[in-house]
C-alpha cells in the first residue's frame, strides 16, 4: 500500500527561507554551467543544417569542409549507429530510437528546417562553424506542412513514411496522424441535448518555445575502451544517459553523464540534441568535443510545445451545473510522433465535476521541430479553451464566473476527463482564497483616456508526477551531513532537498551540504520535471535521513551499551530511558570514529504521483483601443502548493510560470512562412516579456498538504503556466467586450476584433 | 563567422583609404550592434572591420551657431545624456532612448542606425523631421546628403564602397519648433517597430498656426517614408483636431507596408494614422513649451 | 579563408582591476575573449545578438552586451564582470540581496542582471521601481517573472 | 471485483461496454482474465510481457509503479490511459 502522512504544523526547517546552497557560486559567476566546462585538448563541434523544412537528400559533399585547416572530424548519417524502427519502453515513456537518431542527424530526408545533415569537429568554434558552411548538400525540395489542418488534408505530404498511425485502435498507413485517442463517460449526446444551454467554441494556438536563456550544450569524450563521458546541461542525467545509449547503440553502463549547472529548461532540456553527435565526433577525432547551440537553431530545432486546434462544446443547466462536455483536440507533434495529447485529455475538464464527457485527441505530424515537454505540457492549451468557454457562458447567462467555478469545482473523488478519480485536492480552498483575495475585492480603478481596463480569472490544473529518485547521506565528524542526489537543480532544489534532511535530523539547513552527481555516483533518478523533484527526490532525502537516524541509533547504542531500539530521537537529540542518557546529533557525529566509522544511509523511491495541483490567477489589463497594445497592470497567482518547503522558491515558481503564460498569451508564437521556416527565430522577434512589460506578480500560497508526502509537498512548478492564457483572454473580453479565440492575443488580433 | 582583420584608423583619411581598399569586404564598426549580428549570421563575409571610434570627428558632439553636429559613432547614451540636445532636439532624444536596451544604447548610435538602413530604424525618421544632413567622406572627397534621401531600400543606402559617414548635422531649431518620435511595439522595450512616426512642427509666434511641418514614417515601406502630403496639409493651418486628424489620414495613405511577422498591412496603416496624430499633437505641445 | 591566415592582435586591457596583455583573433568577441582566453566564464552566452543581456559586462562605466563588442575594441579600456563584484570583505550588496530575495532560479541570467543593476546603482543609488524595470529591460530572465529580481535591486538601493 | 474502465479502442472487444468487472489479485492477472473474458484486449495492453510503450495503467488515483505486479483489491478501479511521458523523447 502507498504510505500516507498526517500533516504537521510545528516544523523547524520546513517553511523557512534559508539562502540556497548553490547561491554564492551563482551570484559570483563561479558556477559551472555546461558551456563553461573545459577539458585538456578540447575541440569544438558545429552542425550543418538543412535550409529546407521538407526535402529529400540527394547527396552530401563534405570534401571542402574536410580540407579546411583545423578540421579534425566530419560526420553524416553514415556515422550514426543504426537502430531498429520500434517503440521501446524506457520505463518513463517510450521512444523509437531510429526516429530519435534521425531527428538528430538526417538520413534520407530532412523533415524540419535546421535538421542537421552533417557535423564537424575543429580546433576552434569559428573554424567548425565555417567548415559547416562548406558542407554541400543537394536537396529535392518537398512540399511542407506546418499546421494541423493542412497536415490532415487528403493529399498532404507524408512526413514519416514508416509511421503507422493508431486511430482509436485501428492501424493507419500513409498518414500524418500518429494517434487518435478517445475518452468518454456517461451519455454525452443525450446529456448535451437535455442541457438548458449549450455553448461551443473553436480555439487555435500557435506553437511556442520554452525560451530558456542558456543554449543547449554538450561536451563528450569517447574513450578507447568505449566508455563515453558526457558533460551537459540537462534536466535529467539518467534519462539523458538512456537516450544517448539508445542512439549510440551502447549499454547504459558505457555512458556516464555528468550534469552541470543548467540555465533553464522548462521541459525542453529533457531530450538530447548535441550529446550523441559530440560523442561520435569525439570518437572520430580522438579528442574531447564541445558543442554550444546557436539561438536560431534552438528555436528551429529544439523545444517547442504544440500549437493546434481545440473545439469544446459545453451543456449547462439553469442550476449552474455543467451537464455535458465534448471536446476535440488536434495537437502538433512536430516532425516525429509523440505530442502532448494524453496530458491534454487528462487536464481539459479537471477543475470541473462533469458526469457526461467525451474527449477526442489527435497527435499530428508537421514539418516543425519535434515538440518537447514545456511546463504542464498540453494543459495551458486546453485551459485556454475550457476557461475561455466557461467565461463566455457565464457572461451570456449573467452568472458570476467565480461562483460558477465554485459550484462545479472538482473535489476528492471527482473524475477527470480520462476517468481517473481525484484523491485529496485543494481546488475549493484555492477558489475560496481567490474570492477572499485583495485583488478580487479591489475595484478596477479608472484607466487613462483611450485605455480600456478589464479583469479576468481562470483556473489551471496539472497532475504532477512522482517516479524514481535516490539520495545518499554521509555524516561528517563536525556534525554536518553530505547529501548526494541526482536531480539537476534548475531553480533552487538543492535547498529544499537539504531542508528535507535537516528537518528529520534536527539540524540547520546549512549543515546539510547537497551535491548533484553523475550517473555513476547515485541511483537512478528521473528528470527534474513534471513538478516531481521536491516531491520525489525530497521524499528520497527524507527516507535517507530516517535511515540515517536508525544507523546513528545503532552507534549510540554502542556508546551507551544499550539496545538501539530503546533509543529515541527528537529535535536533533538521541536519548535513552527518558533522557537519562542524551547526546545531540552533532556530538554523536564527532564520536563516530570510535563507534564503527562513517555513518551513511540511502533513500530510494518510485512514486506514483506528486499530488494533483490546482491554481487560479486573477489579472487586470489595460488595452489601448487605438493600437491594441495590452499591458498587464496587476496580477495575482493563487495555488494549492501542498506544503511550501522553501516558500521563496515556491513563490518564484508561481511568478515565473505566470509570466511565461503571459508571454504565451500576448506575443509569443512560431510565425511560420510558406516555405516552412520560422520567421521570428530570435529573442528580438520572439518577444518574451521583459521586466518592463510586467507588474509585480503577487502570490497566495494555499497549503492543503498532500497525504502522499511526509511533509505534504505537492508539485508546484507547472500549474502556474495553465491559468494565465485564459485569464488574460477573459480580461481582454472584460475590457473591450470582444473575445479572442486564437493565440497569441497580440495587438493585431485585438485591433482586428474591434473592427 | 568569416574571419576578419580589425583595423582602427585614427583619421578620416586613413579610414576612407582602407575602406576603399577592401570595397564591399570591409565595413565601418561604430556600435557594432548591427555589424556583428550580420557578420555572425553570415549576411556579410567581411575581410576587415574598420573601427571608426578612434577618429575624433566621429566621436564629437558639437554645437555652433548653425546647429548641432553629431559624430557618426556617438552612442545613443551620449545623445540623451546631453542636456542641450534634450532641450532642443526632443524627437532625436525620443529615438536615442528607445533603441535597444541600456546595453545597446551604450554602443549603438544614430550614425550606425542610418548606415544600416533598416526600414524599421528608430533613428532615421527623427533625423528627417529635423532636416538632418549626412556628412560623408569618400575617395572622391566630401559630400553632403539630406537624410531624406539617404536610404534607397531595405539595408541599402546612397553610401558607395569606400565612403564613410563622418557626422550628422542638424540645423538649429527655429523658434516655436517641436519634434517627437514614437513607434508601436508589442513589448515596452527591446523590440522592432511595427510602425513608427516622427513629426516636427514650427508654430507661429502666437503658437496657434503651424508654419512648417514634417512627418516621416518607419517600418511601413522599404525605406523611411517622408509623408509630404500630410505635412503640407498642416502648413498654414490653425491647430485643431480636424487639421491633425486630416494630416494623420494623409500619412496613412503615404504608408506602403507589407504583412510580415511584425504586423499586417492594415494594422500598420492604422497605426500610422494613430501615431501620426499623437506625434503631431506631441510636437505641438513641445513647440508651445 | 581559415582563421589561421588572420593574424592575432595584441591588446592590453584592465579586467576587474587587473592588467592583462592578451593575444586574440581580431574577430573574437569580448564575450569569447573573457570566457575562452581569460577564463572568466561568469559572463554567459545567451543569444549572440544583443537581445538577452546574459553577457552584460561593464566597459569604462557603461554596460554593454559583450557578444556585440570585439575583443580588440577594449584595448586600453577598463572591463568589469560579475567576477569583479565581490571583494575579499564579502559580496556586493546586490549579490547579497539576490541571495536573500531568492532573485535567481536557474541563475544563467544572474551575472548579466547583477552587472546591469550595478551599472544603474553606481550612478543612481535610489532608482524607482519603474526606472529599475526600464534599466533591466535589456536582460531577459525566463525563470523568475522578474518580481524577486526587482525586489532584490530595490533592497540593494539606498 | 475490480472495475476496469475499458479504453475506447478496446470497447469493440468488450460488447461495447465502457466498464467491466474482473476479479484478480494483481494487474497481470487482471489483464489475463480480461483477455479470457474479452479476447483481443490483451494485445493492445501487453507487449513482450510488459505493459506496452505508451500505455499507462492507473490503479485507483494514480499511475501504478509496479507494473504487472501491482496489487489489485476488490474495490480497485483500473484505467489504461496514454502514458504521460509519451512526449518526453
Amino acid at each position: 500500500m502507498v504510505a500516507t502522512f498526517e500533516p504537521k504544523k510545528d516544523y523547524k526547517v520546513v517553511g523557512t527561507r534559508p539562502i540556497r546552497h548553490d547561491g554564492y557560486d551563482k551570484v559570483t559567476g563561479k558556477a559551472i554551467y555546461g558551456a563553461d566546462f573545459k577539458l585538456p585538448g578540447l575541440i569544438w563541434g558545429a552542425v550543418a543544417r538543412s535550409p529546407h523544412a521538407h526535402a529529400n537528400i540527394i547527396s552530401i559533399d563534405t570534401s571542402e569542409a574536410e580540407k579546411m585547416d583545423g578540421v579534425l572530424a566530419v560526420i553524416t548519417h553514415k556515422d550514426m549507429p543504426k537502430a531498429e524502427s520500434k517503440m521501446v519502453d524506457l520505463g518513463e515513456g517510450s521512444v523509437n530510437f531510429k526516429w530519435a537518431s534521425e531527428k538528430l542527424m538526417a538520413n534520407k530526408k530532412v523533415i524540419y528546417k535546421g535538421h542537421p545533415v552533417a557535423a564537424i569537429a575543429a580546433i576552434d568554434r569559428n573554424i567548425a562553424e565555417e567548415a559547416a558552411r562548406k558542407i554541400i548538400v543537394k536537396y529535392e525540395i518537398l512540399e511542407s506542412v506546418t499546421n494541423v489542418v493542412d497536415a490532415m488534408k487528403e493529399n498532404a505530404p507524408i512526413i514519416l513514411e514508416d509511421l503507422i498511425g493508431d486511430d482509436l485502435g485501428e492501424k493507419v498507413h500513409d498518414t500524418n496522424m500518429s494517434e487518435h485517442i478517445r475518452h468518454d463517460f456517461g451519455d454525452v449526446e443525450k446529456s448535451m441535448k437535455d442541457s438548458d444551454h449549450t455553448f461551443e467554441g473553436e480555439f487555435n494556438m500557435e506553437m511556442v518555445h520554452q525560451g530558456y536563456i542558456e543554449p543547449h550544450n554538450a561536451t563528450a569524450v569517447w574513450n578507447e575502451d568505449d566508455q563515453i563521458k558526457i558533460w551537459t546541461s540537462t534536466q535529467g542525467a539518467f534519462p539523458a544517459r538512456t537516450q544517448i545509449a539508445g542512439i549510440l547503440q551502447v549499454n547504459v553502463s558505457q555512458v556516464k553523464v555528468t550534469p552541470l549547472e543548467i540555465g533553464g529548461g522548462f521541459g525542453g532540456k529533457i531530450p538530447v540534441y548535441f550529446e550523441p553527435i559530440a560523442a561520435i565526433l569525439s570518437k572520430k577525432s580522438g579528442r574531447p568535443v564541445k558543442m554550444v547551440m546557436e539561438r536560431t537553431a534552438i528555436f528551429e530545432t529544439t523545444g517547442p510545445t504544440p500549437g493546434g486546434k481545440i473545439k469544446i462544446k459545453l451543456g449547462v443547466n439553469n442550476d449552474m451545473k455543467i451537464n455535458s462536455a465534448i471536446s476535440e483536440i488536434w495537437f502538433e507533434a512536430g516532425a516525429n510522433p509523440g505530442g502532448m495529447i494524453g496530458p491534454a485529455a487528462m487536464c481539459i475538464y479537471a477543475p470541473y465535476n462533469i458526469e457526461n464527457m467525451r474527449i477526442d485527441a489527435c497527435d499530428i505530424l508537421v514539418n516543425k521541430p519535434k515538440i518537447a515537454a514545456y511546463r504542464a505540457p498540453g494543459s495551458p492549451q486546453v485551459a485556454f479553451a475550457m476557461e475561455s468557454l466557461i467565461d463566455e457562458l457565464c457572461d451570456n447567462l449573467d452568472w458570476n464566473s467565480l461562483d460558477f467555478r465554485m459550484k462545479n469545482a472538482s473535489k476528492s473523488g471527482t473524475r477527470r476527463g480520462d476517468g481517473v478519480r481525484f484523491s485529496k485536492i485543494g481546488l475549493e480552498e484555492v477558489l475560496s482564497a481567490a474570492k477572499a483575495s485583495n485583488h478580487w475585492n479591489s475595484p478596477l480603478g479608472n484607466p487613462l483616456p483611450g485605455i480600456k481596463r478589464g479583469r479576468g480569472l481562470a483556473t489551471g490544473y496539472w497532475f504532477n508526477i512522482g517516479l524514481k529518485s535516490a539520495a545518499n547521506l554521509a555524516v561528517n565528524s563536525d556534525g554536518t551531513v553530505i547529501l548526494t542526489e541526482g536531480s539537476t537543480d534548475i531553480g533552487g532544489s538543492r535547498a529544499s532537498m537539504a531542508m528535507h534532511v535537516a528537518e528529520v535530523l534536527g539540524i540547520d539547513a546549512h549543515d546539510v551540504k547537497p551535491n548533484i552527481v553523475d550517473t555513476d555516483s547515485i541511483g537512478f533518478t528521473d528528470v527534474t520535471g513534471g513538478s516531481r523533484t521536491t516531491y520525489a527526490t525530497g521524499y528520497a532525502c527524507w527516507e535517507a535521513a530516517n535511515n540515517l537516524v536508525n544507523e546513528l541509533k545503532k552507534r549510540a547504542s554502542i556508546l551507551w551499551d544499550v539496545n538501539s531500539e530503546e533509543i529515541s530521537f527528537n529535535d536533533g537529540v538521541f536519548s535513552h530511558n527518558n533522557e537519562e542518557k542524551i547526546i545531540s546529533f552533532k556530538d554523536l557525529a564527532s564520536k563516530l570514529g570510535d563507534l564503527g566509522g562513517p555513518a551513511t544511509s540511502t533513500g530510494s523511491v518510485d512514486l506514483s504521483s506528486a499530488g494533483d495541483g490546482f491554481g487560479m490567477h486573477i489579472v487586470d489589463v489595460d488595452i489601448d483601443v487605438e493600437t491594441g497594445k495590452t499591458d498587464v497592470i496587476r496580477y495575482t497567482a493563487i495555488q494549492d502548493v501542498g506544503t511550501a518547503i522553501h516558500p521563496s522558491y515556491v513563490e518564484g515558481q508561481l511568478q515565473g510560470g505566470a509570466v511565461q503564460g503571459i508571454g504565451w498569451a500576448l506575443n509569443e508564437e512560431y510565425y511560420m512562412l510558406n516555405d516552412g521556416s520560422m520567421a521570428n527565430s530570435s529573442f528580438l522577434d520572439y518577444r518574451m516579456p521583459t521586466s518592463l512589460d510586467l507588474p509585480k506578480i503577487d502570490t497566495i500560497l494555499v497549503e492543503v498538504p498532500n497525504p502522499l508526502h511526509p511533509y505534504g509537498v505537492r508539485g508546484v512548478g507547472e500549474v502556474p503556466i495553465c491559468p494565465p492564457i485564459p485569464a488574460i483572454a477573459n480580461a481582454i473580453k472584460n475590457a473591450i467586450g470582444v473575445r479572442l479565440y486564437d493565440t497569441p492575443m497580440n495587438a493585431g488580433r485585438i485591433i482586428d476584433s474591434l473592427r | 563567422m568569416h574571419p576578419f582583420a580589425y583595423l582602427a584608423p585614427t583619421t578620416v583619411k586613413e579610414a576612407v583609404e582602407v575602406l576603399n581598399k577592401y570595397g564591399d569586404k570591409a565595413r565601418p564598426l561604430a556600435g557594432g550592434t548591427d555589424l556583428l549580428v550580420k557578420a555572425r549570421a553570415n549576411v556579410w563575409d567581411l575581410d576587415a572591420v574598420v573601427d571608426v571610434k578612434n577618429i575624433p570627428e566621429l566621436n564629437k558632439i558639437n554645437f555652433d551657431s548653425e546647429g548641432l553636429t553629431i559624430g557618426a559613432s556617438v552612442a545613443c547614451c551620449h545623445i540623451y545624456e546631453n542636456e542641450q540636445i534634450c532641450d532642443e532636439y526632443e524627437g532625436i532624444v525620443d529615438a536615442a532612448s528607445i533603441i535597444g536596451g541600456i546595453q545597446i544604447q551604450s554602443r549603438a548610435g544614430l550614425g550606425g542606425n542610418l548606415c544600416n538602413g533598416a526600414p524599421s530604424a528608430d533613428g532615421i525618421c527623427p533625423l528627417i523631421v529635423n532636416n538632418a544632413i549626412a556628412i560623408i567622406e569618400g575617395p572622391n572627397g566630401k559630400r553632403e546628403v539630406s537624410v531624406d534621401d539617404f536610404c534607397t531600400g531595405p539595408s541599402k543606402t546612397i553610401l558607395e564602397n569606400g565612403e564613410l559617414l563622418v557626422s550628422i548635422f542638424l540645423p538649429k531649431p527655429k523658434e516655436n519648433f517641436g519634434s517627437a518620435y514614437t513607434r508601436f511595439i508589442p513589448r515596452n522595450e527591446m523590440d522592432i517597430a511595427v510602425a513608427a512616426v516622427a513629426a516636427s512642427v514650427k508654430l507661429s509666434p502666437d503658437k496657434n498656426i503651424i508654419e512648417d511641418a514634417k512627418i516621416a514614417l518607419a517600418s511601413v515601406g522599404p525605406t523611411p517614408i517622408v509623408a509630404e502630403d500630410a505635412a503640407k496639409s498642416l502648413i498654414g493651418g490653425t491647430i485643431s483636431d480636424e487639421l491633425i486628424n486630416n494630416a494623420a489620414s494623409l500619412a496613412k495613405n503615404a504608408a506602403t507596408p507589407i504583412t510580415d511577422m511584425r504586423g499586417t498591412i492594415e494594422q500598420r496603416k492604422d497605426l500610422v494614422e494613430v501615431l501620426t496624430r499623437r506625434m503631431i499633437t506631441k510636437s505641438i505641445e513641445r513647440a508651445r513649451g | 579563408m581559415s582563421s589561421s591566415k588572420i593574424n592575432k592582435v595584441q591588446i592590453s586591457t584592465k579586467i576587474n582591476g587587473q592588467d592583462y596583455d592578451l593575444l586574440i583573433p581580431p574577430y573574437m568577441s569580448l564575450l569569447d575573449t573573457l570566457r575562452e582566453i581569460v577564463g572568466l566564464t561568469g559572463t554567459k552566452e545567451g543569444c549572440l545578438d544583443g537581445n538577452c543581456g546574459a553577457c552584460t559586462v561593464n566597459v569604462d562605466g557603461r554596460i554593454v552586451d559583450s557578444c556585440l563588442v570585439l575583443g580588440p575594441e577594449v584595448n586600453g579600456k577598463d572591463v568589469n564582470t560579475v567576477e569583479g563584484m565581490a571583494t575579499p570583505e564579502g559580496l556586493h550588496p546586490l549579490q547579497q540581496a539576490f541571495l536573500e530575495e531568492a532573485a535567481l532560479q536557474c541563475g544563467i541570467c544572474t551575472p548579466g542582471f547583477l552587472v546591469s543593476a550595478k551599472g544603474l546603482l553606481d550612478n543612481e543609488p535610489s532608482p524607482s521601481e519603474e526606472r529599475i524595470r526600464h534599466w533591466l529591460a535589456g536582460n531577459l530572465c525566463r525563470c523568475t517573472g522578474y518580481d524577486k529580481i526587482i525586489k532584490a535591486v530595490q533592497k540593494a538601493s539606498k | 471485483m475490480a472495475i476496469v474502465f475499458v479504453p475506447y479502442a478496446l470497447r469493440k472487444y468488450c460488447e461495447d461496454k465502457n466498464i467491466v468487472e474482473i476479479s484478480a489479485t494483481n494487474l497481470g492477472e487482471l489483464i489475463d482474465n480480461l483477455e479470457i473474458r474479452y479476447p483481443g484486449t490483451k494485445a493492445h495492453i501487453i507487449e513482450d510481457g510488459a505493459i506496452k510503450p505508451g500505455v499507462a495503467a492507473v490503479v485507483n488515483h494514480t499511475t501504478n509503479r509496479k507494473g504487472l505486479l501491482e496489487k489489485i483489491d476488490d474495490d480497485s478501479e483500473i484505467h489504461f490511459i496514454n502514458a504521460v511521458s509519451g512526449g518526453i523523447y
